[in-house]
């Protein structure tokens, strides 16, 4: 039996509740036991009738990105929806208002513009709601059932979310919404089915893990959550604003602090200040506020506290686009601080990753004493994506904090004592007999000033060769090859949001035939030289497909391993194509073009 | 007796701090300042007011900025954040939210409060924080050897004012004051007694504590805030100043010459880490 | 007849007036017409009695570095000038107190340490300096007449130069340090020499041009005012407070402004806010300064606003080591901004390009209407060299930022028209007919807010493709190969004050018979790609040294050029020495170890 | 009626606005904000300055933060500088320094200048930058779609106080006036007349002058500074204030109930650009 494939996409404007019915659909599915990828187009101002589309792509096994083309497509507004009508698949569904209010000039219904190979299902949206709740405002709830009714789903778990979304408008906001999702599940079951749709019955789940469906953003506060998060400091920014505002609620509940500060280098500065004081503290922001944080990050990395920074990163440079998704800011989490001041840089490539990677990163951050980055950007963060959690509670070692040093008698308490492994014993405040002070200066073993040029080169080796031990770090992913196994012609080398693309591309191009392999790269800062190295050996040509102009990863890869990789450089503002990826592979595997540095 | 043969007033007091016990919180590193510098005297306060008040040193954290003043936490045996140059209050208010029991100390030069450092003051006194903040003012910037500072006089000559300083200096205490810190005081570095007494007074409080220190910078100002002119030009609070009432203090604070020395204004409200727990209340948690 | 190289290093502690021994000496021989070069070395601390050595190297023709080994070495604190005393040349001169005041333990007097190939000179510099001055306190004056009359210097210069220095504490200060420095210049003729330090007279100098001592900071002062720069903006911070100083004497002699602001980002926000009002603007700073300004860095980049920021590298990460030399803020310089936010970054390899490169970064500025970092350290901005300057008046266009668009009638004013070289119009307030806004969000050409996908591609475009421009900037010098031609075995490939190390181990290699070359580059983003490729195509082997740990400049070379060179990262918190260099160009030239990438 | 269905302040006044020759000064851009906003008034209130001041549109430059009122510079026909969040003094002192003609005004929000930007404005103020800070108050984080403010009000619940906010608010007027800015005054989005007449005075006052204007978020709070509660909480500074008492402008601006527009403060030193050329002479320059 093939397994369950189907993408929905739902185009209106800003007005229609478009956002909303992705939304319930896309918990519906969950709850049914679908998986779910689904990431939903605003438009940047607060207030306006701009464009809106959610798109859900529901699978029986986890997928890594949208498709390029959706299996069934609503339009709510037909302005809004005509130039994206084209994404629908030959055989596709396309639903639509069959009754305008007022007459359509000519051109401007989007009857006009569904193309041959597609199935139009025109109904009569806004009468169904009107009939069925008394007014027009429940058209996206209409569509919802009408979809459900047509494709086979159980009104169910629509019924139960729809009551959970909107129980805080009071029951007859629940009940009408209800009324009008059955109105349109009674249309949808009552159509003859022309297209080729189909949802598969899902075996059992087992039992145990347990399915939840995150965004980006919500995995991440998810993860600080199951990490025990202490303190957390930040400012308000697009598109990192909704860890912040997860963490405002959840952390009092646990006990715990947030603070929101006057800006963002007193949000690191507070999580720097925390975490010498031994808490576990985070902070999260876009790139205009990690430029301000990177002095305070290389105060950590001199200091040695650790502390984790998220970075959801947004179209730059400076204000840039804030309401677009790029993966500009890498040169930046790498290198924005002066002096050679390295720290952890990690960047999941999913939704399920940002989970791990923000518990992850509270463990390295102390047991390497360092700033952690954690790199995701607009797309990751409002992503909704299925997500399995352990039943067996979070996966996370809560104690890397806690080992302190124990003195034998008359000995010195060495701060910064240099080790074999570079990573000197962690006393905090109320440890008595570990007295210290840490400071941004150069210092000695003790931590007392002191620019003395052996012990900077010995400072300077420790803070570098620690860091080395987090390309072990127990349970985490630093790097994965995918595909074919052995030497192939095209390789895909990828980090971050893009590299879901870089699958769906991948499984394409190997339908056709062209042997081909991906790698994601998830620790960026330090760099897994060795597995690099042998992905790039065993590949003809890499590819890198990455969301920026600069081609900074690429750049990263040139810069460590000195052999030349093909760079796929762009600045949509909205994730890579997967087409672009494929027409790259495409024509590299036709050697057309062989490797060159640029 | 010049400026420069006044004794330091460690060694003044060396043999009274070594009967007292207070050496305990004295690191063992000596302070790289130049001799005569005031900030000797405000080592030696704290360390009074720890040894008074009974505080564990592994309880106390001194929080620093950058300057000559920000390098007090070596000088002591407490734990110490030599941080960054301006950041002292969010770095103290990250200490504190982390541990309740610490005592917080965060000590920053005039350059350092008012100059880079000056749009946090304002929150750490709006929130509460249950710090106490010290600022030496020397009205100069010390550490890169001579600029001029926010709260340098109008006349100072200086590398960056060659031509004599021209713009008016801020007026921190007004400043403080209107950003509503729950406890604000002035005191001197020549006149050490009553500075130890005002820095136990601030440590004391449960607040955000505000004590400006004046200190001469014996090496870089020559004619503004010598020993000499601050001698002249520090006076007591009015004896029957209310330290209830704002308008009385902003009134004190607003007079730049005569320098008042005291306690300007105390209020009780709950400070930052109580106002934590409440919420914690609120939203029925709980560790 | 041999052209004169002589070093002498001046030994002492705080108080003993070796610095202003050392200013005197390099003043007057530079008045005699010499070519200098120097740098001292300072305690930490803003009081005490640290170690002080001021060392200068005198010239036919400008030399590049230091040397290696001093031809006289003067010590006046023995405690502190042993460790040294090796550093001297064989057959040099070691000059020292012959009578100290009080009995010095064994192995303290610095005679039990001269070697054995060293010519020994002790002389009673206290006794000479009580009976000339009535005091102690003119050792330092004795030694420097002593040295003169050694050698065979006229005091003139010396006598004019003391004048100079000592005349604002008044005439009996003056005339007590004159009759030191007679009274050590008899002692000095009166000796017989055994060494063979030799001054050889100079020709006569060219009349075209004028010969001036600079530090590295003073030449850059210098190069602000010859471009007639308007308003400075700035913040202290070491070390490059002094360009402020300078120019806060400066600049109101000729009408100009400077403001010393409250911190570096609104030193940074005030100079670009002159820049848009059509002033030549310009602030300076170091690492943590740079930190602070990243954002204002890519607001200027986006907004396309002209601006010069001189970023004067010491010891990193953090506050790191104040008073110490590095070149590791490279990277922040290149990356710091978040977002595709290249702008031009340049660094002068000694003082005579501090100048040049200050006047020819604000014709970049306002040409390629973009951020121009000025890259210097510590070693550059306080060694002091003799610089020619142009008689005919300073070599920069003072008209780069005058040309304003004239508009035909109707014609709209775009801002940021998309043109073949990417450059636009730039207009400024005043200019009626051309009325715009800028910002930091992305836009279309008419400065208007945009985030659609093909307007951010080709505002991407046309930032990064106008810098391009600047790699063939008139009259400045990019990258330049210096050493054999054609084919060699080893070359040297470095950047900043590193390069006259650089240079000075090329000689010594070629000396030794190894094909050698070195080229310097200058212009570090945009990257001169092609004439770095030919060098590197040229050569068996690259080296990089750099003082840094990271191996920042190597990084890069590779990043773009994806081969691979050689690393010298090296943190001494002083000059690269050139033996370390020297070796690392024979151990290559061996074959011993054939290039790789680590 | 409503607040929701309060007519949009631009329409209603739009056939005077026309008849005046004040569109002038509007640019084409229609504002993006939310209907109802009270940032409209401001717009028509520069606009009408302009007009009755006969500024030359292309000797006036805006310079903004950001923020949703940072957008204000799009909405004018003045030449623009939208910034970075928090630095729109900075920005604004360095285009007054490169150019003595310029009339340059600083627009920006309570988060703007009290949360990121405020330690920028102790210095603007101190030098006299001759510039006009219109600060638009409307006690939330409006672009970034509700947060909290360090203006916000007790009790405010927002996406990051969820549990009420329990930080009391900074007192912008006390602190601006402590600073030392030689115009301080207040006005109300809600009445235009009032404000417009403001604006104008605050344009006109030689040195920096700051206009601290309360407007409703009709989007995001719908409890705290709403059209009907400001509109009961505005009232006129009392007949008698006298605007050269420091201490009585401090008494009038420590009351946060009632809010008192007007004219709370005003003094007459030399300006930033005064100082500067006063520096030349002395320095015996000139270009
Ligand atoms: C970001 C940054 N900017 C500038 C400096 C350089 N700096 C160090 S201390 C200091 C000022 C010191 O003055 P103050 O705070 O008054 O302290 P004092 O030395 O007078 O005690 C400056 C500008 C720095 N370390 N970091
Ligand atoms: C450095 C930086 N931090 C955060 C942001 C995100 N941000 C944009 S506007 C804003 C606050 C807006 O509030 P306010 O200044 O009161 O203006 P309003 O929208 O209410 O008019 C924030 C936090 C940013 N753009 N840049
Ligand atoms: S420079 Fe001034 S402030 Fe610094 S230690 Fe010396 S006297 Fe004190
Ligand atoms: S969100 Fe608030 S401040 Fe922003 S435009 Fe809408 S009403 Fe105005
Ligand atoms: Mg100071
Ligand atoms: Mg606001």
């Amino acid at each position: 039996m093939k397994a369950t494939d189907i993408q929905i996409a739902l185009c209106g404007s800003a007005g229609d509740g478009t956002i909303a019915a992705g939304d319930i659909l896309r918990n519906a599915v969950a709850r049914a036991g679908y998986r779910v990828i689904s990431f939903d187009v605003y438009p940047p101002e607060i207030r306006g009738f701009g464009k809106c589309i959610s798109r859900v792509r529901i699978t029986t096994e986890q997928s890594y990105a949208l498709k390029r083309q959706s299996d069934v497509f609503v339009s709510l507004d037909d302005s809004h929806a005509i130039p994206h009508v084209g994404e629908v698949r030959p055989d596709g569904a396309v639903i639509f208002e069959s009754q305008p209010v007022a007459t359509v000039a000519e051109g401007h219904h989007i009857s006009g513009h569904i193309h041959p190979g597609h199935i139009p299902y025109g109904i009569p949206l806004r009468e169904l709601s009107e009939k069925s709740t008394g007014g027009g405002r429940s058209r996206n709830l209409v569509v919802l059932g009408y979809i459900a009714g047509l494709l086979g789903l159980a009104p169910e778990h629509f019924l139960s979310i729809i009551e959970k979304k909107f129980t805080k408008q009071g029951s007859e906001v629940v009940s009408r919404n209800q009324a009008g999702f059955h109105a349109g599940f009674q249309a949808g079951t009552a159509t003859f089915k022309l297209d080729n749709v189909f949802f598969t019955p899902l075996g059992t789940p087992h039992g145990s893990e347990q399915v939840v469906m995150l965004s980006g953003n919500a995995a991440v506060a998810q993860g600080c959550m199951d990490a025990h998060l202490d303190t957390f400091f930040g400012y308000p920014i697009t598109p990192a604003t909704s860890i912040m505002e997860r963490l405002a609620v959840a952390l009092p509940k646990r006990g715990a602090r947030l603070l929101q500060t006057e800006d963002e280098i007193s949000a690191m500065a507070a999580s720097i200040g925390a975490g010498f004081a031994g808490a576990r503290a985070a902070t999260a922001t876009s790139g205009p506020g990690l430029a301000l944080m990177s002095e305070m990050i290389g105060l950590a990395t001199m200091a040695e506290v650790p502390c984790v920074v998220f970075v959801s990163q947004r179209g730059g440079p400076s204000t840039g686009m804030p309401t677009k998704t790029e993966q500009s800011d890498l040169n930046a989490a790498l290198y924005g601080s002066p002096g050679d001041s390295q720290h952890i840089v990690i960047a999941p490539t999913n939704v399920e990753g940002c989970y791990r990677c923000a518990g992850k990163a509270f463990e390295m951050a102390e047991r390497y004493q360092t700033p952690v980055i954690v790199l995701l950007d607009l797309y990751l963060s409002n992503r909704y994506e299925t997500v399995t959690l352990a039943v067996s509670g979070p996966p996370f070692n809560l104690n890397a904090n806690k080992p302190r040093p124990r003195l034998e008698a008359g000995e010195v308490y060495k701060r910064y004592a240099l080790t074999d492994d570079g990573i000197s014993p962690r006393a905090i405040p109320g440890d008595a007999g570990c007295m210290h002070v840490i400071t941004g200066l150069e210092h000695n073993e003790l931590g007392r000033p002191s620019d003395q040029e052996e012990m900077h080169a010995a400072m300077s080796r420790k803070r570098h060769d620690k860091l080395l031990g987090a390309l072990q770090h127990p349970d985490f992913t630093v790097s994965k090859r995918f595909g074919d196994p052995g030497r192939v012609k095209v390789g895909l080398l990828s980090w971050g949001s893009t590299f879901g693309e870089c699958l769906e591309a991948m499984f394409m191009a190997q339908a056709e035939g062209i042997p081909c392999a991906a790698m994601k790269v998830v620790m960026l800062a330090p760099f897994p030289v060795q597995p690099v190295a042998d992905f790039m050996a065993d590949c003809d040509v890499v590819l890198v497909p990455e969301c920026n102009y600069e081609g900074q990863f690429a750049h990263l890869v040139q810069g460590i391993l000195a052999k030349p990789v093909v760079r796929l450089s762009r600045v949509p503002g909205s994730p890579m194509p997967v087409e672009a990826i494929l027409g790259e592979v495409r024509r590299l595997a036709r050697g057309a073009v062989t490797a060159i540095a640029s | 007796m010049s400026i420069m043969e006044r004794p330091v007033f460690v060694d003044d007091k060396l043999r009274e701090v070594r009967q007292s016990g207070r050496l305990e919180y004295r690191s063992r590193s000596l302070p790289t300042w130049c001799p005569g510098c005031g900030y000797f005297s405000i080592v030696e306060g704290v360390t009074y007011a720890c040894n008074e008040m009974g505080i564990a040193k592994e309880q106390a954290v001194v929080v620093s900025g950058i300057g000559c003043s920000s390098r007090f936490p070596f000088f002591v045996d407490l734990f110490g954040f030599h941080t960054l140059h301006g950041r002292v209050l969010p770095v103290a208010t990250g200490v504190k939210t982390a541990n309740d029991k610490l005592t917080v100390i965060a000590v920053g030069g005039d350059g350092d409060g008012f100059a880079i450092g000056g749009g946090h003051i304002s929150h750490a006194a709006k929130r509460n924080v249950d710090i106490t903040y010290l600022l030496f003012d020397n009205g100069i910037y010390g550490l890169t050897k001579g600029q001029t500072s926010p709260l340098s006089a109008v006349g100072l000559r200086t590398s960056t004012s060659p031509f004599d300083n021209m713009e008016q200096p801020l007026n921190p205490l007004m400043m403080v004051l209107a950003y509503g810190a729950s406890w604000v005081g002035q005191a001197y570095a020549g006149r050490p007694d009553h500075l130890r007494e005002m820095i136990t007074k601030a440590i004391a409080h449960r607040g955000f504590s505000y004590l400006h220190i004046l200190s001469p910078c014996v090496t870089f100002d020559k004619t503004s805030k010598t020993y000499v002119n601050l001698g002249l030009r520090v006076r007591e609070l009015p004896s029957g100043h209310d330290a209830t009432d704002l308008m009385a203090a902003l009134h004190q604070a607003r007079d730049q010459e005569s320098l008042a020395i005291g306690l300007y204004y105390q209020e009780s409200r709950p400070t930052l880490n109580a106002t934590f727990e409440q919420l914690v209340a609120k939203a029925g948690g709980g560790r």
